[in-house]
């Protein structure tokens, strides 16, 4: 696997322009992350309604990993039911451990499935899941906070 | 200038291939490759004369601390330290630098009172001031930056004050490689009869140190920064000061008598050598001490700063480059960012070429706030580094530049 | 057992020849001897994996920084560690005790408070305290000693009451191999909410230790006591207790966040692993603990215990000796005096013959002064030793005597 | 050289017997050794009368070479000068660190010889050399006083 396959231009385009990049104000759930090892940081919004991902927003200094990863990540979110958002997490990080493989007929997991490549860069698989760990982390406090209310 | 061929012969990991490539180490500023030399001493350590110091009245323990012993007075001689006793082995040059703030700041400092540092000091000599300063209630000063990375001395005067009641400061930055006037500051804290310490991590393995001539009163560096072994660090201090201060740590081997509620401490060095050293480590780093000396110090600055110059010629031609730090004369590293590419990128795509570089913030965060960076790519240079070497980097980048240039 | 004649090929020290004779070791409670696997395993890594560990994005410090995690997952197995951030590396036992008495202590403690210790305590687990108490106008108290050399545990109740804030204890007594009965100590001061920690330095080499099932706080031990090499140790912590402290030194490695005036610390194990750390030294060590895996620490207990009734009962045979410490069972070392003979010279003597002892206090000057000696002979065994080094042993102080016999 | 020649019969008769073992009420000589790779210590007392000492003693605990060493060395000073005493403390530090040999033709240095041994175990030099050493400090110290009063 040459280190051209990791930096995909799927990767790189997302890099260079990433999507949903932004803040909210008042999100409903929100969470900072932070790549000990490398010093990355982000900050991950987003907005419920009606118990989905109405808008999802990041922002951040990181590697092409690291941002096309929270690119695609925030893409994939809209319209998702927290209980949706959570498995896919779940499932996401099963496939960049190498745990389980990326499906290969899913239109959902066919752009994400460039950072396929991370997974022989044990490193840099902490890039690629940051954005991922960090909603899972705001979805948490947002169940915690929504439980409170109750 | 020296046998560049033999040199490369006594660091056995150099011959090592990552991904199909022979190794391109360039993070010497992280920690250096280690000489057979050195890696023998250590085994030989081991093999022949292991046992504890100090306490045995039997022949390995006596050869085992006439070992541990001679490494100390190879290192005061290697830094022309007046006498052996001014040498304290620590872990590394981080905890040296904790030793003098908990033990004469804990001793000296009090609310008010100010400790002045610089922008660019490494986290080893900012977070040590800052747990004690806050606990003591006094305050940090730094001393700021010029635009190219120098110390900006202009309010020197203000900032050294009758307030001030340490200077802590490094004598060459490990993250834009930046050689500060240490002398001047020295003296213009002596004139207000306030002790320096130096972090010399990154200048004692690199040209000759002389504590006498540079009238330091504390000193630090890591023996594996200089080819010596990981564990191994060394606080140097006057005598007086040292023998003034109360123990950082407590245990065996620094005691005289001791009753259950209270002791007497014994005499230079051991009271700050709480507990078994790092016997073989000590050692090693002698044996170190002996290498970069058979070579000459002053040969291997030479050397280190051929090859910088070098390296700042062949990357400022590259497109698209930011190099950071002073652009006259410099420590032997060159940090830089390739503009659009992240350092991480950068350090993962040279690796499959062999390449080993650092990318991040070098534990110096305010210097990459300063710069407005995220992190910086820094590679770092030593005796066994060649031109070749910096070629193969500057070849590296352009193909980073390349596969970067996709998807666009 | 196991293959002695095997288990000595692994260590090259033993074919020495001091003064004529082969090295009989008999010194394991200061520092024991080094298998061919620990010895190979340090030159393995400083001639294939040297980096440094944590920061580098390239092959070789992603490679350095696995094997020493790698190191600590082995040491949290051996232990019995919930989890592996509760493995603290320090430079030695001493370092981790001060790590807690002034991490911990300085937090914790205030005027009118005490700390429980016992009065066979390594000086290592009482200069610490009594540093920390002194500073915060705290107090000291003792659990005595039995004639015989056992815990009196008759007052404990009233020992440890509400104004104890912490107890620290030796797990196993260097100087008289008592084995103390701690898991006791451990319920009553939990029943006041009071964190023990367990100086295990001289239990951890030889038998199974669990810190779960002992459900100790906090416990340290040394790498060069366990066949691992010089300047690595153990700090074994409760994660909540280890959280919630503040950290001891500060540096590199050990931050999320620094700016100029604080810095947010980082999460365990590395809060408290300030600097660069001795990464072959952790590496050595986690070779030992496979070493000692390997060969069972149930028959290496089982062996000690053989080898120490067995010089008990030949050294009691030897007229005008005084043996110190239990009786009945006890660690694997005996200290003892042959009547009108200085340790010192009896160690110089066995010297002659080859015989590697240890004469002094052991840094155990309290329980010297309580058994009203200068200093005794300690001979200390391990899984090296035979039968036959104990008969050597006697053969030598019978010289030892006829020596002295003369004169007279 | 064996090491029953370290443990000499003369080493051993004054290890067992030592002579001037004892303490003196306010000595004008007075100075504590302590030596820090064994932990033996020592006190030493002296009277000085007329510029000489008068009287000498010792008290301390420690092996056969420390102990014997201060019992020869507190015999020998007697009637000896301030300046005789730290000649020949001088010359006897000379002589114990191998530096000088001992003299073969002397009455006073004949019992000492039988240290020579201690020349060839460096860590035991210190055990020898303890009582001289602190008999120096206290002169020293005694010589510091005088001046001060002068
Ligand atoms: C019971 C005990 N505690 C503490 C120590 C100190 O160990 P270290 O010198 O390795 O810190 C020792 C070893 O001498 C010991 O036997
Ligand atoms: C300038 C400077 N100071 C201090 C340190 C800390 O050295 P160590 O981690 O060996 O304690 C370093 C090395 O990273 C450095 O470059």
């Amino acid at each position: 696997m040459a280190v051209s396959d990791l930096y995909s231009e799927i990767i790189l385009e997302h890099y260079k322009e990433p999507h949903n990049v932004g803040e909210l104000d008042c999100p409903e759930v929100f969470a900072k992350g932070y790549n000990e090892s490398c010093g990355d940081d982000i900050k991950i919004y987003a907005q419920i309604k009606n118990g989905k991902v109405e808008e999802i927003k990041f922002k951040g200094k990181g590697c092409a990993i690291s941002q096309s990863s929270a690119s695609m990540m925030t893409d994939l979110m809209y319209g998702k039911t927290i209980d949706e958002a959570k498995e896919f997490i779940k499932q996401f990080t099963k496939k960049i451990t190498g745990e389980e493989d990326f499906p290969s007929d899913s239109d959902e997991w066919f752009e994400l499935s460039a950072l396929k490549g991370v997974i022989k860069f044990p490193v840099r698989v902490k890039c690629a899941s940051l954005s991922w760990h960090t909603l899972l982390q705001g979805i948490k406090e947002f169940e915690n906070k929504n439980e409170l209310k109750q | 200038m020296f046998d560049q061929i033999k040199i490369r012969e006594d660091f056995p990991i150099l011959k090592r291939l990552i991904k199909n490539n022979p190794l391109v180490y360039l993070d010497s500023a992280a920690t250096t490759q280690k000489p057979l030399q050195v890696i023998e001493a250590i085994e030989k350590y081991y093999r022949h004369n292991n046992a504890n110091v100090h306490r045995g009245a039997y022949t390995l323990s006596e050869e085992a601390t006439s070992l541990y012993e001679e490494a100390r007075l190879k290192t005061a001689r290697f830094i022309n330290a007046e006498m052996t006793e001014s040498i304290i082995f620590t872990r590394n040059a981080t905890e040296g630098i904790n030793l003098v703030a908990n033990s004469w700041g804990r001793a000296n400092l009090k609310e008010g009172d100010e400790v002045l540092l610089t922008q660019m000091e490494h986290h080893s000599n900012l977070i040590p001031w800052q747990l004690i300063t806050k606990e003591k209630g006094a305050k940090l000063k730094f001393i700021p930056l010029t635009p190219d990375g120098k110390l900006d001395l202009t309010n020197i005067h203000k900032l050294i004050n009758e307030k001030t009641k340490f200077v802590s400061l490094v004598h060459i930055s490990n993250s834009l490689g930046t050689i500060n006037p240490v002398e001047d500051i020295i003296q213009i804290a002596h004139s207000f009869k306030i002790p320096v310490l130096l972090d010399a991590s990154q200048s004692v393995p690199h040209r000759r140190v002389d504590v006498q001539s540079l009238d330091c009163d504390f000193m630090v560096f890591s023996g594996h920064k200089m080819l010596g072994p990981t564990g191994i660090g060394v606080l140097y201090g006057k005598y007086n000061l040292l023998d003034n201060m109360p123990p950082f740590m407590g245990g065996g081997e620094m005691i005289n008598e001791v009753q259950l509620e209270w002791s007497d401490f014994r005499n230079l060095p051991w009271k700050y050598e709480a507990g078994t050293p790092h016997i073989a480590g000590a050692i090693g780093l002698g044996v170190a001490i002996d290498y970069l000396n058979n070579i000459g110090l002053e040969n291997i600055q030479q050397h280190d700063k051929e090859l910088v110059s070098y390296a700042m010629e062949v990357l400022s031609n590259l497109d698209g480059i930011e190099i950071y730090g002073p652009k006259d004369t410099r420590g032997s590293l060159v940090a830089f960012n390739l503009k659009g590419i992240h350092p991480h990128d950068v350090s993962t795509i040279l690796d499959e070429y062999g390449i080993a570089i650092r990318a991040g913030h070098h534990c110096t965060q305010p210097i990459m706030r300063w710069l407005d960076v995220a992190a910086t790519v820094r590679a770092s240079f030593y005796l066994y580094n060649t031109k070749s070497d910096i070629d193969k980097l500057a070849t590296g980048l352009q193909k980073v530049k390349e596969i970067f240039k996709r998807g666009s």
